[in-house]
């Protein structure tokens, strides 16, 4: 071993394996609220409240995730809360058929959803933001129009429902399970698969890895195919378990996938970025939601409403700032 | 089969509004508060921000907490059935607010106790029949509606349309979303008085969306009252003021103190009474003849 | 087709191709032409390579070289001409296509992914596989077989961008060569390896010969031609002026070629004027004491006098490079030692401090510390100067203007416009403005780290010429090269590093590349006097 | 070469005055990612293509292009902000606080010389956050913004427990609805600082760093950008120009809402900023890519 080598090696030292640091961050942030949250309300831990709080965030923890890869290759989805609603009136309409049917059909229209965006990002050399954008305002026409700008009654007489409220073995919500699914298949595509790999390049290097022979458009199909899918699933969840396809539902989501994903430190500038830490982001951002509900119980004061978004705001500065405090540390070497 | 109301001194009561970015929503949440003082409950007070899911998610973190009773405005007629039904097999009454959901799957007696609330209908047909009156059944007329899905805009444009379906000299020129909102009812007005300047007739879904309109008018030039005459609905303060400045001609009241009836209501059912389906709230028409007595009042 | 060299009546000897026979050819690109918005970068370009063949391509500073590469690799498309692989015609759509039809590519810039470890670098695209999914342990094993051809061991699972340049060229060509690829195309592979990398290199490039892969040679280091090549095209102005063995040629024949001169003529130009004149003061400006700590630094020390040359040599990794970081205050993990500027000591937090006190430092890494891409190259060179030619915060533009003609005459920059984006630029040429950017401002101390990296023979001289001039009245330089020769003719001193530690100083007649190599390659350390 | 002579060449690329122009769309993705708003808002928008009067167009798109003024420098030093809307909110919250106070009220010149001195300063403060938050703390943009988007609106309903404040002030309201020369004073005021900014940015120091520091900020700072000041400079201009927007938006309704006032106006302000900012700087924004 030569002398470049030896020193190479120790300098490298500095860094080992970022992204597990990354999730250790944001699983303590998330342990001490949880804690504290448990001691301050007698029933925040009750099996009620987790069932229906983990049923409720599976939606976001789907985007969230779909989100974790569009943003690991630099670029971004703002159409996910549309598409959301527009698979929810989709399904509904398909309910009738049942869960066998609405399942895939609400899934492909994800799937279409994000093969647009992603001809138009990659063909038509248009930017992610723009691109997202105007499936934004075209998936939410697109629900509006299907669903002559109202909710959709879905069929409660087919297994539809069952979906959305009911659970698997009596215990577990069908929307946790699905979730947890996903949020398994993405870990394993992330760190086990080339295409994981492939993503991860892209957003550290757009033009290294074209020069380097990576079929990059190929890639980012894949990617926003990926992400229109999930927000498909969440949107058959949401018809499901709210009983109706809703054309208006999901404005903003896109919005807390991209904070979920921050929050778990992936980096927006593509290359870096943690599924595990995405998948705990959100809890973590769901959480405050449900903490201050139940702060409201308590009795002692009642927040308005704008104190709620005041003192939301202020938790995602502190854990921001937390996390930026964490990371740049870490990269300080690299800065220059 | 409605889970029962057990007599107590002080109850633990959710009030899960929906959102709280128009003044009406905003007394509506003042009466809740308010009546939780006099009527002695631990009030747990949640805000959807305007998100039918979060609604729900609210109305489950509310069962979480043991509440004895749920008040709840659903945001919509569909999405909010779950909350209803979870509610009930968890074993907490629940009592609908100022709009109701589908009462194909979910019905007062059987799902939820009631409901509270105005006859939307009857809110757009009053105020058609006091324009027909008052125009001898001739206008022109751009209708601003509320927030596009929502239950009061469906209502109120149903109420107000059928009137006016009858008088062959009426015309509906034009119909919007204003979305409730003052600003966007100025910005949708200046658009639609464009293609229709020979409107007469501003019908809007509630006094934000019509004080927009007035202001759009007097930026283009004509006299709010007098070239264009202007309806709506709601009965706020800013409203009744622009009856008596002459620049508005009526609004129907859509009243958002439910607290008291909501308290009154809830004590009945406590006391084993049978609830009628739908206590109505009464709404009052203010013109130009009652605008001043009741200015104080309102909100 | 006339593909001649302009001097061929004077040699009596025809220039055009040596082939017998264009069937042992394994590619042949004809009447290539190329323009980007109407300015052609190729028109009517050349090149035909065998099997087993090293071949050189040589030419200016923004002959089209790089060009020429990536029509061939696909990242670029041609107007216009045929490119015919292993026989057939081909035209590839992407680097991607290339690469899986054998056509593996080291790039002028470095271009890998610095998040990322370096088994994935070299492993990207072509993933070992079990069961669909990545291999692991077989793609680690993968990556430290192909460095160790190299002479590498590194902890390959550590993100890329911890390795400083040099270690992430070398990961480049070793992932390139690693392709199993019929040519392998290398555009100036050299510019940041040093003596000793180069020699693992050029042994790379010999197996690969054996083995029958043709390489494809892009360099202006032309004495290393002489050690590697086998054949020579040179392209001037987009075309191709002519191929012939390396036997047949004299560097000077070959500077000749590239600038369409005579020969003689140029011989008689003499060597540049970078020697130095001796006429650097006694006054130190600049000490150095003890700097430890910012990664590679061990102890360092060594004193700059007003107005000289100081080259600071090393081999790579020595921290040559962080030395003159951690003066410009670009390190803020330094542990000990102190730098003083007149004797008074400085502790600079950012650069516009050290800015300020009247130092430059033109960085080694072009394209992540040096160019703002999207910018002209009038916006890039007047970046640092800004400030004085400004008033009340307003720009005096006919005077940036008339500074930024004068600038791109006198180094020669080959652009279209000096409103042409940087970024268009040819390496070379791109480095001529980073260069400029300096010395548009004037210094009291320019610290140049690799400075003439990527820079035509031709223009070399005129930036070496203009940096003795400058410090002839009173600029003083400390300058980092990684080629000897260029510090012993243009440097008054050289301070040589190993290690991180400052172990010799070499001046007048101590100063020649045998006792650089020698003190590099001592055990012993003792610091200088 | 004549390719002709070649039976089975490709066909020759010379550039013709098509393909160049094809490649100028192609290059110029903000321009074309406009033309797809604009066809998606025709499509989905009934009554988009009904405006005929520039009149009204004035008075709506004043706001919009003021905001999207301070959101073309914040994207073209490759950022984004996020809280545009939500600063309207509070400007346009605070400055009737001020003049209906006790105290405006006693000195109505004063008073309204205050009011949109505080509301707009308040604006550029939360603006200077931002920056702050981006340039010191290096949070990512989009996520540093999205903390007053979420909560700048809250604060602004806090201050009035969400309660619409309406006045009759004809002097604040002339800055809505008022006229010079027959044209709305907002497009006067939309028209100078659109001049002045765009005279900024292309004579003086500050674009120029500015337009360093968004293509790469690290050999930026090396060639003594003092990029953080740049950033913070940045987001300071662009939320003193939403607090302008928030303000004239208060006066055309007579009634400051925060509730409603600037909803939505990032994404509106940043659709128009890619075109504006394409006309600023003649297409040298740093691409949205990193968003
Ligand atoms: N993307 C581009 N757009 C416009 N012009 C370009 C572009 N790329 C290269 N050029 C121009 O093409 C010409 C040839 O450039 P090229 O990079 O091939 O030169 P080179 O021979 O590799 O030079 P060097 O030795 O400096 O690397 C130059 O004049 C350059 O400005
Ligand atoms: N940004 C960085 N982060 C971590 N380590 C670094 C960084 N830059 C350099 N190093 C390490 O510091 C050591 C010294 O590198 P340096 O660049 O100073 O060497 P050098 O002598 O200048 O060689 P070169 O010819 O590459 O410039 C190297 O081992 C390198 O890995
Ligand atoms: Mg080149
Ligand atoms: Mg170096």
């Amino acid at each position: 071993m030569n002398i470049l080598s030896m020193m190479s090696n120790l300098s490298g030292m500095k860094r080992k394996r970022n992204t597990s640091k990354q999730a250790e961050g944001v699983l303590v942030a998330l342990m001490l609220i949880t804690l504290f949250a448990s001691l301050r309300y007698d029933a925040f831990l009750s099996e009620y409240n987790i069932m229906t709080f983990l049923s409720y965030n599976s939606m976001f923890i789907l985007i969230g995730l779909g989100m974790c890869f569009v943003i690991m290759t630099g670029g971004i989805d703002l159409s996910v809360g549309s598409v959301v609603a527009l698979s929810s009136v989709v399904v509904a309409h398909a309910s009738p058929y049942g869960i066998e049917v609405a399942l895939p059909v609400g899934i492909l229209v994800g799937v279409l959803a994000g093969a647009i965006n992603a001809f138009v990002i990659t063909k038509l050399k248009i930017v992610p933001f723009i691109a997202t954008l105007a499936m934004m305002l075209g998936a939410r026409g697109m629900a509006l129009v299907l669903s002559d700008n109202q909710s959709v009654q879905v069929s409660w007489d087919s297994n539809f429902t069952q979906f959305g409220l009911g659970k698997m073995f009596d215990f577990i919500p069908w929307p946790i399970v699905a979730m947890l699914v996903a949020f398994v298949f993405c870990w394993i595509l992330l760190e086990k698969f080339a295409f994981g790999r492939h993503v991860l390049s892209i957003g550290g290097n757009e033009e290294a890895s074209k020069l380097m022979g990576l079929e990059v458009n190929k890639t980012l199909f894949g990617v926003y195919i990926l992400s229109g899918a999930l927000a498909g699933l969440s949107g058959v969840m949401l018809a499901s378990g709210f009983g109706a396809g809703q054309p208006l539902e999901g404005l903003g989501w896109e919005l807390s996938a991209i904070a979920a994903v921050v929050v778990g430190g992936t980096l927006l500038t593509g290359g870096l970025g943690s599924i595990t830490s995405t998948l705990l982001g959100a809890i973590l951002l769901g959480l405050i939601f449900n903490i201050l509900n139940f702060e409201n119980g308590l009795g002692t004061i009642s927040f308005s409403a704008y104190w709620q978004s005041v003192i939301r705001g202020g938790f995602l500065l502190v854990v921001v700032v937390i996390q930026a405090k964490v990371i740049n540390s870490k990269m300080r070497r690299t800065e220059f | 089969d409605l889970p029962a109301l057990e007599k107590k001194d002080r109850y633990k009561v959710g009030f899960a509004q929906t959102e709280s970015n128009n003044p009406w929503r905003i007394a509506e949440t003042k009466s809740f508060k308010d009546t939780a003082a006099s009527c002695n409950w631990d009030l747990v007070y949640t805000d959807a921000a305007g998100s039918a899911a979060k609604q729900v998610s609210d109305v489950d973190s509310m069962i979480a907490q043991g509440v004895d009773v749920i008040f709840l405005p659903p945001r919509e007629e569909r999405p909010l059935l779950p909350a209803v039904l979870r509610a009930k097999a968890q074993g907490v009454p629940v009592f609908l607010v100022d709009r109701s959901v589908d009462e194909k799957v979910a019905k007062a007696g059987r799902d939820y106790v009631t409901f509270l609330g105005s006859n939307f209908i009857e809110q757009g047909a009053i105020a058609a029949n006091w324009l027909i009156e008052k125009t001898g059944g001739k206008g022109l007329i751009l209708e601003l509606e509320g927030t596009t899905g929502s239950s009061p805009a469906n209502d109120r444009r149903k109420g107000f349309d059928d009137e006016i379906a009858k008088h062959p000299d009426m015309k509906i020129l034009a119909s919007q979303s204003g979305d409730f909102a003052r600003d966007k009812g100025r910005k949708v007005t200046e658009t639609l008085l464009q293609t229709y300047p020979n409107a007469d007739v501003i019908y809007a879904h509630n006094d934000e969306m019509a004080i927009g309109a007035i202001q759009a008018l007097e930026a283009a030039g004509r006299v709010p009252g007098k070239d264009v005459l202007i309806v709506s609905v709601d009965g706020t303060r800013d409203a009744l003021q622009a009856i008596l400045d002459g620049k508005m001609g009526v609004t129907v009241e859509s009243s958002p103190f439910f607290g008291p009836l909501a308290c009154e209501t809830m004590k009945r059912y406590a006391n084993g009474e049978t609830i009628e389906p739908w206590v109505r709230v009464t709404d009052r028409v203010f013109t130009i003849e009652n605008a001043a007595k009741h200015i104080d009042e309102a909100y | 087709m006339n593909h001649s060299y302009p001097t061929e009546a004077q040699q009596g000897a025809s220039l055009s191709s040596t082939l017998s026979n264009d069937g042992d050819l394994v590619l042949h690109m004809k009447g290539i032409h190329k323009h980007f918005a109407g300015v052609p970068a190729l028109s009517d370009a050349e090149l035909k390579i065998k099997a087993g063949e090293v071949h050189a391509i040589i030419g200016q500073n923004g002959a089209g070289k790089s060009t020429l590469i990536k029509v061939l690799n696909g990242a670029h498309k041609h107007d216009e001409g045929d490119i015919y692989f292993m026989g057939e015609e081909v035209s590839y759509a992407s680097p991607h296509k290339a690469q899986m039809a054998g056509i593996s590519t080291i790039f002028q810039e470095v271009n890998l992914i610095g998040y990322r470890s370096i088994t994935e670098n070299i492993c990207l695209g072509h993933e070992p596989k079990r069961f669909g999914m990545v291999d692991w342990r077989k793609a680690h094993a993968h990556a430290r077989e192909t460095l160790a051809r190299f002479g590498l061991e590194l902890d390959v699972e550590q993100p890329l961008s911890t390795f400083n340049i040099a270690i992430q060229q070398l990961v480049a060509i070793a992932r390139a060569v690693a392709l199993d690829a019929r040519i392998v195309i290398m555009d100036e592979p050299t510019s940041s390896l040093d003596e000793r990398e180069k020699e693992v290199l050029f042994r790379v490039i010999k197996e690969l010969k054996a083995s029958g892969v043709a390489i494809l040679y892009v360099s202006h280091h032309l004495d290393e031609l002489f050690q590697i090549c086998d054949e020579i095209t040179v392209m001037r102005d987009g075309k191709t002026v002519g191929q012939r063995a390396i036997g047949d040629m004299t560097k000077l024949d070959m500077v000749a070629a590239m600038l369409g001169k005579d020969p003689e003529e140029i011989a008689r130009g003499g060597a540049t004027n970078f020697a130095s004149t001796g006429r650097a003061s006694d006054q130190v400006l600049l000490s150095v004491e003890n700097l430890e700590g910012a990664g590679a630094l061990k102890n360092v020390s060594f004193d700059l006098y007003k107005s000289e040359i100081l080259g600071l040599a090393g081999l790579l990794g020595s921290g040559r490079s962080e030395v003159a970081r951690a003066i410009f205050g670009l390190d803020s993990d330094l542990k000990k030692g102190e730098v003083f500027l007149e004797g008074e000591k400085m502790d600079f937090t950012d650069p516009m401090a050290a800015i300020e006190k009247g130092f430059g430092f033109c960085s080694e890494d072009r394209k992540e510390d040096g160019i703002i891409p999207q910018l002209s190259v009038r916006e890039n060179l007047t970046l640092v100067l800004l400030p004085k030619i400004s008033k009340y915060g307003l720009i005096d533009e006919s005077k940036e203007r008339q500074l930024v003609t004068d600038f791109i005459q006198r180094l020669g920059i080959k652009t279209a416009s000096m409103e042409q984006p940087i970024s268009q630029l040819s390496g070379g040429n791109q480095q001529k403005v980073l260069l400029a950017r300096w010395l548009v401002t004037n210094p009291n101390i320019l610290i140049l780290d690799e400075p003439t990296r990527g820079i035509d023979v031709g223009a070399k001289g005129e930036i070496q010429s203009l940096i003795r001039r400058l410090a002839d009245d009173g600029l003083t330089v400390l300058m980092i090269s990684s080629e000897f020769e260029e510090l012993v003719e243009g440097a008054d001193r050289v301070i040589v590093l190993q290690d991180g530690h400052s172990i010799q100083a070499l001046a007048n007649d101590q100063l020649t590349e045998n006792a650089i190599m020698k003190a590099i390659a001592q055990e012993t350390r003792h610091p200088v006097a | 070469m004549n390719s002709s002579t070649l039976a089975e060449s490709p066909k020759p690329k010379v550039p013709t005055v098509g393909t160049k122009i094809a490649s100028q769309i192609k290059n110029n993705g903000a321009l074309w990612a406009f033309f797809l708003l604009l066809v998606i808002n025709i499509l989905i928008t009934p009554n988009f293509l009904q405006i005929q009067t520039l009149y009204v167009n004035l008075t709506q798109v004043a706001t919009v292009a003021i905001v999207a003024i301070g959101m073309t420098l914040v994207i073209a030093s490759g950022g984004i902000d996020l809280s545009v809307g939500a600063l309207m909110a509070l400007a346009g919250t605070v400055a009737p606080m001020i003049f209906l106070s006790d105290f405006g009220v006693a000195n109505p010149e004063l008073g309204l010389f205050v009011a949109i001195v505080v509301a707009i300063s308040a604006a550029g403060i939360a603006g200077l956050f931002n920056g702050f938050l981006i340039s010191k703390y290096k949070i990512q943009p989009i996520i540093a913004t999205l903390i007053l988007f979420i909560s700048g609106r809250g604060i602004a309903q806090v201050l009035t427990n969400g309660e619409l404040q309406t006045f009759d002030n004809p002097s604040f309201e002339f800055i809505g609805t008022g006229r010079v020369f027959g044209v709305p004073v907002q497009a006067w005021i939309t028209l100078v600082l659109a001049l002045s900014i765009a005279w900024v940015l292309k004579r003086s120091i500050y674009g120029r760093f500015l337009l360093a520091v968004g293509g790469n900020e690290k050999a930026a700072e090396l060639a003594g950008v003092p990029a953080t000041k740049v950033k913070l400079m940045t987001y300071m201009v662009c939320g003193l120009l939403a607090g302008i927007a928030g303000i004239i938006t208060t006066a055309i309704n007579s009634a400051s809402d925060a509730n409603q006032t600037g909803q939505l106006m990032e994404l509106d302000a940043i659709s128009a900023a890619i075109v504006g900012g394409v006309l600023l700087t003649g297409g040298r924004l740093p691409s949205l890519v990193r968003f």
